[in-house]
């Protein structure tokens, strides 16, 4: 059985890595600043314990006043998975680090919420639409799009 | 004309033009070339359908059935159907080398049937240098197929066309080395003379020539599992992707002319052409020719597709040293007068030889392709 | 490649093609030899009984395509619904089945016809004429078992075809 | 003298032989060597998950048939698990019994095209393909009997399944499943140690288990670079705890291994559907559910060891008869992340079989 990590815990471990990261956390998850979530995912990865090398996916939850992006992230070695999240309040225009360069199969998914979201990702490799075609208005899966 | 002057006239001479013959040559002629243009196309709806219902049944399958009985006038339908189609030309295309390309390809696949005998003597020339003739006509139809890969200006189909250039250049040397050593037993360049030195099947004295033969030679027609001029997985169709109509019907009809072709030379060269017991002597030449297509089909609905690197590998290297061999041993037992002699000894001897080269070669010095490209 | 196996691997392979050939051939030929359906087919025509049908319209609500329209009105004399207009595009139906699970007065059916292409898209416009239950339309089983056991039972490859050997 | 070659692009698709469906690759060739490529989707995308956002739990289940159409089964599954999961719904036994062994009936009929689809791919004239069709056709009987289609079966419940097996299924079963090794045996003859094969996909499009995990691949793709993750033994769902199953796993990560990894996964299935069938309950096969199904607010991720690698559905619920965001994770599309790294350096040929060998359906990529 996949052991559920508990969000928490380890929201204390980044907190006490890099202070101020960590937005809120539960049994379920923990939330990071987007700034920070580059930093967090290379402590979630390559910390010993933890060793989170297997992102399952990367999808985005479009909550009307900002956006959410959610990781699920799992280790085939330890068998424990952590979801993490991290959100965006700008709607015009919004940012986060690009986790590609730690794990690749972000790759599509990322240009999959660029083109389905809006949501950019910063030095991802190839941040092009992936489904539609360049030039269609406007970001199918949010939600005032109608 | 002076002996020993070298002109065309003295070197290939017609042979056997049969002296009864009202008229003499040009009746001969004209009779003929009806003959060998009517055999080759109902040869190529015979082979169309054998193929294609062959291939069903081995794929657990039917195969067409419904026009006329047993499906038989399946390859007619086709035919018409092929003809009736717009005759489509990219845009971008060399219009004249487009067009030209498929009778290119096509009349070779013609010309070769006219050294083969059906019968003691019937053939349409009964060349002194036979097999020379086909070896060379047979690659000219290359140039077709490279003209309609450049002409069609597409890429699928000028990756079909290099790859089948270089595919039928290094099979070339493999096919003829084989050939050389049925020469050099029969004695005679001319394949009527040769059907007529085999009182046993060649196949028997040189079954190493023959597996070589029927390689190389399925190489050469495009066929499976040497197919990837035309793979239809890879490059679309190859050199004929951009082909419709009545061109595209060409082509289609080189591709089973080709192979009806080397069906006939293989039933000449290995299998004693007209000979047999009972049946008459033209019967006995269909039976086998078809018999080697169906081969052909077995092994095209069975084998996967080599790559082109391992293509080349298998005729430069597997091929061409064996073949080389192979004329050598054949070359000494000429020497010693076995095939006169010692017939049965050298059956055997033959089959042992192919047997263990086959062996050592795979065993030892073969490697096929090389794998990935640092990019 | 390394020949390890001196073309063993060819020949098995084509023994397998060449044994085929004396085998009888899995397919059938569609429309002289048909086969049965199975018995729970889901077809793209629904059949409607009118007597059973109160109008509650659970079928147009649970439909995921929006395809069936049901328009009703009251008839207070005998104190129920009288169905208006009734109809189904089966232009956009997906066949998922839900409508017919979700009638709680087993009032509607999958048709066990499946020859039903038609040449323009209006045809496929299902009306209430249409769907009613006649005894020459036959009713498939789906989510309805007792209907399903007068149907033929569905020709099985498993069970038609034996592989000679 | 070095010859100056220039590279060139080739586009193969949106309709080629075989890419497996609408697809694209922009192919950087030098001569005939791959040099780069770029995969092109989108041409098949329908908004699966913007539609999901409309329906009600019940409606969605028939959207997931047509996500990978050819494994439909495992898609209601991994739906009906997320849903579940969602608003705590408990299966009743017997149901949980028949969802094995259609999900690994299903698994060997998606295996079964993977694998012809590969062959063909190879270049084997069709043979393995219709060879393999022929038994998949029997296990699509086996599902048209159940479910009343032939491939958008449309046959999970949240809670279950739609309705109770028929009497006349298991004897069939019992029938394809005395057939099936028969015919397995067949296959392996027909090409497994075919000599050109070897050659082909030995060695060819090699994907080692770091690179595998770390590009995210999943299912058969993963286990044959020789790391041992199978969702079935490692996350148990549904009842995978109680059946005595392998899991294969190769070692190199080439072609030819991802071929044998689905021929072995295949044997593993039929041993499931065997102990399946004998443990067969009788009993309820639906639970007992209001007509539409409202959980409370939350999200869950429920995921299987769909054919193709994880196939996962991510529910956000706003306690509504409709989810407010419906996630799918298709091990098709993340599969393809590591499509470039392998095919860089090889030729033409080799990207047709190596794309062949991860096996994707374009149903599933744009969803």
């Amino acid at each position: 059985m996949t052991i559920p990590l508990s969000g928490k815990d380890v929201a204390s471990k980044i907190e006490e890595k890099f202070p101020g990261s960590v937005v809120e956390s539960s049994q379920d998850n923990l939330v990071v600043k987007g700034n920070f979530l580059l930093d967090a995912a290379r402590f979630l990865r390559d910390t010993e314990g933890l060793d989170l090398d297997f992102l399952n996916f990367v999808t985005a939850v479009d909550y009307y006043d900002h956006f959410e992006v959610v990781y699920w992230l799992s280790s085939l070695e330890h068998n424990h998975s952590l979801t993490i999240k991290a959100r965006c309040y700008d709607r015009e225009n919004p940012v986060l680090p690009s986790v590609v360069g730690l794990w690749q199969g972000a790759d599509l998914q990322e240009r999959e919420i660029f083109d389905l979201f809006g949501i950019k990702f910063e030095d991802h490799p190839n941040m092009k639409r992936i489904f539609l075609w360049e030039g269609f208005a406007g970001h199918p899966l949010r939600k005032d799009f109608i | 004309m002076a002996t020993g002057e070298l002109s065309i006239y003295n070197l290939v001479k017609f042979q056997a033009i049969p002296p009864d013959w009202p008229g003499g040559f040009w009746w001969h002629w004209l009779f003929f070339t009806v003959v060998v243009i009517g055999f080759v196309l109902t040869m190529v709806m015979g082979v169309i359908y054998i193929e294609r219902r062959g291939m069903g049944r081995m794929q657990s399958r039917l195969g067409p059935n419904r026009t006329g009985p047993f499906g038989l006038l399946q390859p007619v339908a086709d035919a018409i159907k092929v003809l009736l189609k717009e005759n489509i030309v990219p845009v971008a295309a060399d219009k004249i080398v487009h067009w030209l390309a498929p009778v290119i390809a096509f009349a070779p696949a013609l010309m070769i049937f006219a050294v083969i005998p059906f019968e003691n003597g019937a053939l349409l020339a009964d060349l002194n240098i036979g097999i020379l003739y086909v070896v060379a006509i047979s690659s000219v139809s290359t140039v077709g197929i490279f003209m309609a890969g450049w002409g069609s200006s597409n890429k699928y189909s000028l990756l079909g066309a290099m790859r089948n250039v270089a595919a039928v250049v290094s099979y070339e040397i493999p096919l003829v080395l084989a050939i050389v050593g049925v020469v050099l037993i029969a004695g005679s360049l001319s394949l009527n003379q040769m059907v007529v030195a085999q009182d046993i099947p060649f196949i028997l004295l040189q079954p190493l020539g023959f597996l070589l033969f029927f390689t190389a030679g399925c190489a050469e027609i495009n066929r499976s599992p040497f197919d990837l001029m035309e793979a239809d997985s890879e490059i679309v169709a190859g050199f004929h992707t951009e082909y419709s109509g009545m061109k595209f019907a060409m082509f289609y009809l080189v591709e089973y002319a080709e192979a009806v072709a080397i069906s006939a030379i293989i039933t000449t060269l290995f299998l004693g052409g007209w000979r047999g017991p009972l049946l008459p002597p033209w019967l006995w030449f269909i039976v086998k020719v078809m018999l080697v297509f169906f081969a052909m089909v077995w092994t095209r609905t069975t084998l996967p597709r080599i790559r082109i690197d391992q293509l080349m590998a298998f005729a430069w290297k597997f091929l061409l040293p064996m073949s080389l061999l192979n004329l050598f041993i054949t070359a000494l037992q000429v020497l010693a007068d076995w095939p006169t002699q010692l017939i049965w000894a050298m059956i055997i001897v033959n089959f042992a030889v192919m047997a263990i080269i086959i062996l050592i070669w795979s065993r030892f010095f073969f490697r096929l392709g090389w794998g990935r490209i640092e990019v | 490649m390394k020949f390890e196996r001196y073309g063993i691997g060819i020949a098995k392979g084509l023994t397998v093609t060449i044994r085929h050939l004396l085998r009888h051939p899995t397919v059938n030929q569609y429309p002289e030899q048909r086969l049965n359906i199975s018995r729970r087919f889901r077809g793209n025509e629904l059949v409607w009984n009118r007597e059973k049908c109160t109008g509650c319209g659970t079928c147009a609500k649970t439909c995921p395509q929006g395809a069936i329209e049901i328009v009703t009105s009251t008839d207070m004399t005998e104190n129920k619904y009288v169905v208006d207009k009734y109809q189904v595009d089966t232009g956009y139906c997906i066949q998922c089945g839900l409508c017919v699970e979700a009638c709680p007065y087993e009032a509607l059916y999958f048709s066990h016809a499946y020859e039903c292409a038609k040449y323009r898209r209006g045809e496929l416009v299902q009306g209430k004429e249409d769907m009613l239950d006649r005894p020459e339309r036959k009713v498939s089983g789906y989510f309805y078992p007792d209907k399903a056991k007068e149907l033929p039972e569905q020709t099985m490859l498993v069970e038609k075809v034996t592989e000679k050997r | 003298m070095a010859v100056r070659t220039e590279p060139f692009v080739l586009n193969m698709g949106p309709v080629h032989p075989s890419t497996h469906g609408v697809f694209r690759m922009r192919a950087t060739l030098d001569g005939e060597v791959v040099i780069d490529i770029e995969p092109v989707f989108g041409y098949l995308h329908r908004g699966i998950e913007k539609l999901a956002e409309q329906r009600t739990y019940t409606g969605i289940t028939p959207l997931t048939d047509r996500l990978d159409y050819i494994s439909s089964m495992s898609n209601n599954l991994a739906y009906c698990l997320a849903v579940e999961k969602l608003a705590g719904i408990k299966v009743p036994e017997r149901a949980e019994y028949i969802r094995v062994i259609m999900a690994e009936l299903q698994r060997i009929a998606a295996l079964l095209i993977a694998v012809g689809a590969f062959l063909n791919d190879c270049g084997a004239y069709f043979t393995p393909f219709l060879y393999m069709f022929r038994e998949r056709e029997r296990i699509v009987d086996l599902f048209e009997m159940v479910s009343g289609q032939r491939l958008t079966y449309n046959y999970m419940r949240a809670g279950g399944v739609s309705q109770d097996l028929p009497e006349e299924f298991m004897p069939a079963l019992r029938k394809f499943m005395d057939m099936m090794p028969r015919f397995m045996d067949e296959y392996d003859r027909l090409l497994m140690q075919n000599e050109i094969l070897i050659a082909r996909a030995k060695g060819v499009g090699i994907l080692t288990g770091e690179q595998a995990i770390n590009c995210s691949v999943s299912g058969p793709v993963l286990r044959a670079s020789g790391v041992n993750w199978d969702i079935r033994k490692a996350d148990p769902y549904s009842i995978y705890d109680r059946f005595d199953f392998d899991i294969p796993t190769q070692a190199t990560g080439d072609c030819y291994d991802r071929y044998r990894q689905r021929v072995e996964e295949m044997r593993q299935s039929l041993r499931i559907i065997r102990q399946a069938m004998e443990q067969l309950p009788s009993g309820p096969v639906r639970a007992e559910l209001p007509q539409l199904i409202r959980p409370p607010t939350g999200e869950a991720y429920a995921r299987i060891e769909a054919p193709k690698g994880e196939l996962g559905f991510y529910l956000v619920s706003d306690n509504s008869i409709a989810p407010y965001r419906c996630h799918i994770r298709p091990p098709s599309l993340i599969n393809l992340t590591a499509l470039r790294d392998m095919v860089r350096g090889w030729k033409v040929a080799d990207l047709i079989i190596i794309f062949g060998s991860i096996d994707i359906t374009v149903g599933e990529i744009d969803r």
